[in-house]
């Protein structure tokens, strides 16, 4: 295995991440809040909460609950705006030197551009994932995710103003992922990141009641690691040449390898890092010890190993 | 804030509750009474989050020097996971967390209020008062008598002190506001500093405000990070200027906020809507929303 | 709350439950395994696993893979087909006395016609649930819910020929299930089935390929319990009139009386039977409990339960 | 099949691995070699499937009456915790599950072939087959010397034993097929039973087919509820008017199999395809199907 020259690094359509290890939106703070747990250089790249061009003071609480090996929060994207954002995170989040992703969300298509333009040719931002999940005022307020139209017409406005790649979120909850997947691409999306929380409740039976204030939210964390995974597989076999952010579970570098190999290009951590702040070095660590196992260079060269496996094995012999 | 594997030095119970005194002295020197620590689950359980404590204790000096104390009612899965780990094993723990009580200035009567847990931080900020030469007298609130925290060393550490049950079972029977009032009168007090559930923190700080009397409180909020990251933990604070509330987070902005300025009416209503009021910022059409 | 007469019994469209706990489909065999580990008779009723027309031999091994609280599988409907089942199972079934829903699946409108005809008329046999999570020859192999109309044609098709009452079985993977819970009930479904296991995926980094011989499965158990609850949440609250049964990751008293609370007239308990044999029966004593300390007299008070709590609450305040 | 609270008599190591004793009469008084229990796991973990077992021992009479052993190899997340259960607290125990191995009407020389955990059911056959007057020898296989199962017991129970470990620490070097020709000659070896990975499963069987032996394999594939619920478990298995293969399941059906009849080409086939072939019965055109 030795001779074998390895790096982490890879590139997203021009966004060069040192570590294929991403802080997934809405989880790594302002970039103040880990200093003194983590290194934020350490970080692949970091997703900011998404930014929306009104102030948003979010859902009334309670909002988070646990469940089953993950949990249900309903924030409703609080955030101070996204000039506010610019003015006040972004230079501190600058100063990382990371590849930053900013997340953009909106109420309509409207608002998707003015949050867009004001980050346009903003020095330090590295990229753009556009968030999807939100409620459409054009829609009667149904996420937009519920029409592929709408999706490519607001994906599609955010790609042509972005100086940088934009990455679109899709969630779990589409009976066929690919055709959404397509439509955005079409509608001129970079690459994808897979997925989003999935809609979850849960209720108080003691005081009769939902226990979040959203009444539902979204279910994260190792629960929906295989949702999350079957979906990053599915779009990854339709569309190899897409480059795909895999998010959903992870919180070890095994949980990330299983993506890397379904077809991600990068993996993103939300829920693990509420847990564990130091989760992404340790997984970044764990699946360089992996790839140096595996005699492999770069976690790209894992995107091709499932497929290459298609000979007969005998059960039981292992394949490393 | 700093992270630590820490080795708990004992876990013993007393009354219903556990006290967990842990080798961190990274924390310990830092700690301030309000603030509270975060500790992490075993990886293999269902329940993934981290469990968030009050500081009890936090000795600089002396023979427990580096050590810091907190004190649970194991009652969920969680907790009770905690109280059964040994001596000398070692915990994931993050800390101090939050911003901590202040300290009035000038030389000034102090009644403590607190109920149930609520009191483990109330006695670090006792001794923390006395230590700066205030006055400080304490009202001390329980369901019932195993839920009635340390009235022997509360004693020790206030000038006086008054005991309520809700069952009556040791002390008056009945809740901490029926006492505060007479208590601040007999104490000339005047700052208060409350701990406990919400709607007697609500009753603490209506009676602060009608009297006057300047006032913090120590809030409990679901968290799911306990850092800052994931505004969770938001409580509805007024603005300085009264133009409109921000939600804070109680895990970085607080726990501790002045009551004054808590927009109660939004925080401790619980009303069920089947679809609730959409995140303010956004359009009232809101039939789905997750996360 | 003594003298509130309590009943577990629960009324779906004329199917009558002793208890609202039901073994959901696929997971209580044939009728002859539990025997000696549990007693049938103490079930609220049964589905039975997914049964077509033509026997199939299901997905190559291996079938299931352990993840977070919870299990993916991929058996494939294994079934000796509809007419094996009714000359050497249902008789055997049909002695418990117990309310049996036969489930019924296909790969075409035909298909399921066949298969519910077979079914038409024969005794013991209290009610259908329609399968709509397989593949669809006439739609390039996409699951059925995939589309709204063809749900409602396979849906009405069997509603039409069938002389009991049948339910459709909705998965969560949809943007927006109300419009495809109301399709069903257009096209004659007399109720609903909420929700089927989600598509989700295990990879071995070991061995470097996907655990399940089927690749994707369905996630079932404690991990998708808070998506299943929002899921009958939502369709509760828009068609309150239409008896749902909810299933997702049920396994004790509490989870149950969330989904009835939540808007469910009865609930389904697929994977804790692999774990639990006897969990239906502890479940539906809990849920007695339960009532009785809420003074409730019937399941069915529960669906009133959460919309009464509109007043403000004290927080900490108990609601019992 | 039954389902009981068993107590753990005691709790051993030995080599690589974990020996646990129970009492449970209902499930001793009826097991046989080749069937297996099941022990459910805690509640509050993350992995919730209950884990198999196979019988090592069961005893119906004598000091140890009501009594049954299993043995295991403690390597994942549910052995680990299964390893660490003190004696006298109790596990959920479902057995006996499975079909056993068929004893052989004439008395006739049986060939006993295990590898590893594969063993703990051969010894249990051993000694019953040895009650009813057969000859026993046995090849006991293994991939390093701690993970050999029992050799002296196994000396005990057989005629003759050949020992092989992959890395040669103690007996030959090689794998169990190396010598299994040559202790089935020596032995006039009539019937053999073997239990162990599939791959040397594989290979015992086409041996037996080749050389016309009568045989018998006790198989493991994953389980979901090892009571025959869910098909989860299921092994390709040729009809005996050769007319295609059913697929059964290991765990109501088996484990114990006629190798002769086992389609080993699909069973240990393990082709990762990109789309998969759909379940037969079904359409060419399979985009996705769950559950
Ligand atoms: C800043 C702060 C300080 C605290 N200090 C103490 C203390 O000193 N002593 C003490 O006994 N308890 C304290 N609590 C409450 C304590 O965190 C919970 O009781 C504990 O997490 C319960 O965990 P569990 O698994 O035992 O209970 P469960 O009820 O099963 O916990 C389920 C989830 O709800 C959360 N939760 C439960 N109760 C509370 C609560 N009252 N406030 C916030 N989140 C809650 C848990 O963190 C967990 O995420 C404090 C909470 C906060 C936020
Ligand atoms: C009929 C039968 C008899 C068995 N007898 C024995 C025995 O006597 N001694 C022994 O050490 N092991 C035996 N096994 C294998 C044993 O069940 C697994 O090793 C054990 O479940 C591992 O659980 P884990 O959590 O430690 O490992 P993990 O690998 O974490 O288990 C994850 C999942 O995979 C399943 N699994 C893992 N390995 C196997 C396997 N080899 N076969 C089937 N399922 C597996 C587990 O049951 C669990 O559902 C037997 C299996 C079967 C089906
Ligand atoms: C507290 C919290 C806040 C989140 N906020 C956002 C957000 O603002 N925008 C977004 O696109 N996703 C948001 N997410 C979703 C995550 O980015 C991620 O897609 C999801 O949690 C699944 O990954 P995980 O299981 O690693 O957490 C949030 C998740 C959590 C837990
Ligand atoms: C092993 C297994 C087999 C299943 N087979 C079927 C089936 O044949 N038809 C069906 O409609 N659902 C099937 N299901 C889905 C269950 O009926 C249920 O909808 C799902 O598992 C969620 O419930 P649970 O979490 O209680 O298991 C199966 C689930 C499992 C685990
Ligand atoms: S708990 Fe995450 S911000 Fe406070
Ligand atoms: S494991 Fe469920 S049928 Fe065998």
């Amino acid at each position: 295995m030795a001779g074998v020259k390895q790096s982490l690094s890879v590139d997203l359509e021009g966004i060069r991440f040192a570590s294929p290890v991403v802080a997934a939106s809405g989880c790594a703070g302002t970039g103040r809040e880990l200093a003194g747990l983590a290194d934020l250089r350490r970080l692949g790249g970091l997703v900011t909460r998404t930014l929306t061009f009104k102030p948003s003071r979010g859902w009334p609480g309670p909002r988070v609950a646990e469940t089953a090996s993950g949990i249900v929060t309903g924030i409703g994207l609080q955030n101070a705006g996204v000039r506010t954002f610019v003015a006040e995170d972004l230079p501190r989040l600058a100063r990382t030197g990371i590849p930053l992703v900013a997340s953009v969300g909106g109420a309509s298509l409207q608002a998707y551009i003015r949050a867009a333009s004001i980050l346009r040719g903003e020095r330090g931002i590295a990229g753009l994932e556009v968030y999807l999940s939100g409620p459409d005022e054009e829609n009667e307020g149904l996420p937009f995710y519920s029409r592929i139209d709408r999706m490519a017409e607001v994906v599609g406005a955010v790609s042509r103003l972005s100086t940088v790649p934009v990455f679109a979120k899709l969630p779990a909850l589409l009976p066929d992922l690919v055709p959404a997947a397509r439509g955005c691409i079409r509608a001129g999306a970079h690459g994808l990141t897979l997925i989003d929380a999935v809609p979850g409740m849960v209720v108080d039976v003691r005081r009769l009641r939902p226990r979040l204030g959203a009444v539902v939210g979204g279910l994260s964390g190792p629960a929906i690691r295989p949702i999350a995974l079957a979906a990053v597989y599915r779009v990854a076999q339709a569309l190899p040449q897409v480059p795909v952010m895999g998010v959903g579970g992870i919180c070890t570098a095994e949980d990330a390898v299983e993506f890397l190999l379904a077809g991600a290009w990068a993996v993103q951590v939300g829920t693990a890092l509420m847990v564990n702040p130091s989760a992404p070095t340790e997984i970044a660590q764990g699946i360089a010890q992996y790839l140096h196992a595996k005699g492999l260079a770069s976690p790209d060269d894992l995107r091709q190993q499932m497929r290459l496996t298609g000979e007969r094995h005998a059960r039981g012999a292992s394949a490393s | 804030m700093r992270r630590l594997r820490a080795e708990i030095l004992n876990s013993r119970k007393f009354g219903a509750f556990q006290s967990i005194t842990l080798v961190a002295p990274e924390i310990a020197d830092r700690a301030r009474p309000g603030q509270f620590v975060s500790v992490a689950m075993p990886e293999d359980r269902r329940f993934i989050l981290r469990r968030h404590f009050s500081i009890h204790q936090a000795s600089r000096r002396g023979g427990w020097a580096g050590t810091l104390e907190f004190v649970f009612d194991p009652h969920g899965p969680g907790a009770e996971w905690l109280a059964e780990v040994k001596a000398h094993h070692f915990l994931d723990v993050i800390g101090p967390l939050g911003r901590a009580f202040a300290y009035p200035r000038a030389p000034s009567n102090c009644l403590l209020v607190s109920e149930g847990h609520g009191a483990s931080s109330i006695f670090f900020l006792a001794q923390e008062l006395r230590a700066r030469g205030k006055r400080v007298d304490m009202v001390l609130g329980a369901s019932e008598e195993s839920h009635l925290f340390k009235p022997i060393e509360a004693k020790r550490l206030s000038q006086t002190i008054i005991v309520v049950t809700a069952d009556g079972s040791v002390g008056a029977r009945g809740s901490v506001m029926d006492v505060v009032p007479r208590a601040a009168q007999g104490a000339g007090t005047e700052v208060i500093y409350a701990a406990g559930p919400r709607p007697m923190l609500r009753m603490v700080a209506e009676f602060c405000m009608e009297q006057r009397i300047p006032a913090q409180v120590a809030v409990e909020e679901e968290m799911a990070c306990g850092t800052g990251l994931c505004f969770a933990c938001v409580v509805p604070v007024i603005r300085k200027d009264g133009s409109g509330y921000d939600n804070l987070r109680a895990c970085t902005e607080g726990p501790v906020f002045n009551p004054a300025r808590v927009f109660w009416d939004r925080w401790t209503s619980e009303e069920t809507r089947a679809i609730p009021t959409p995140p303010e910022g956004f359009p009232s059409v809101v039939s789905s929303w997750p996360g």
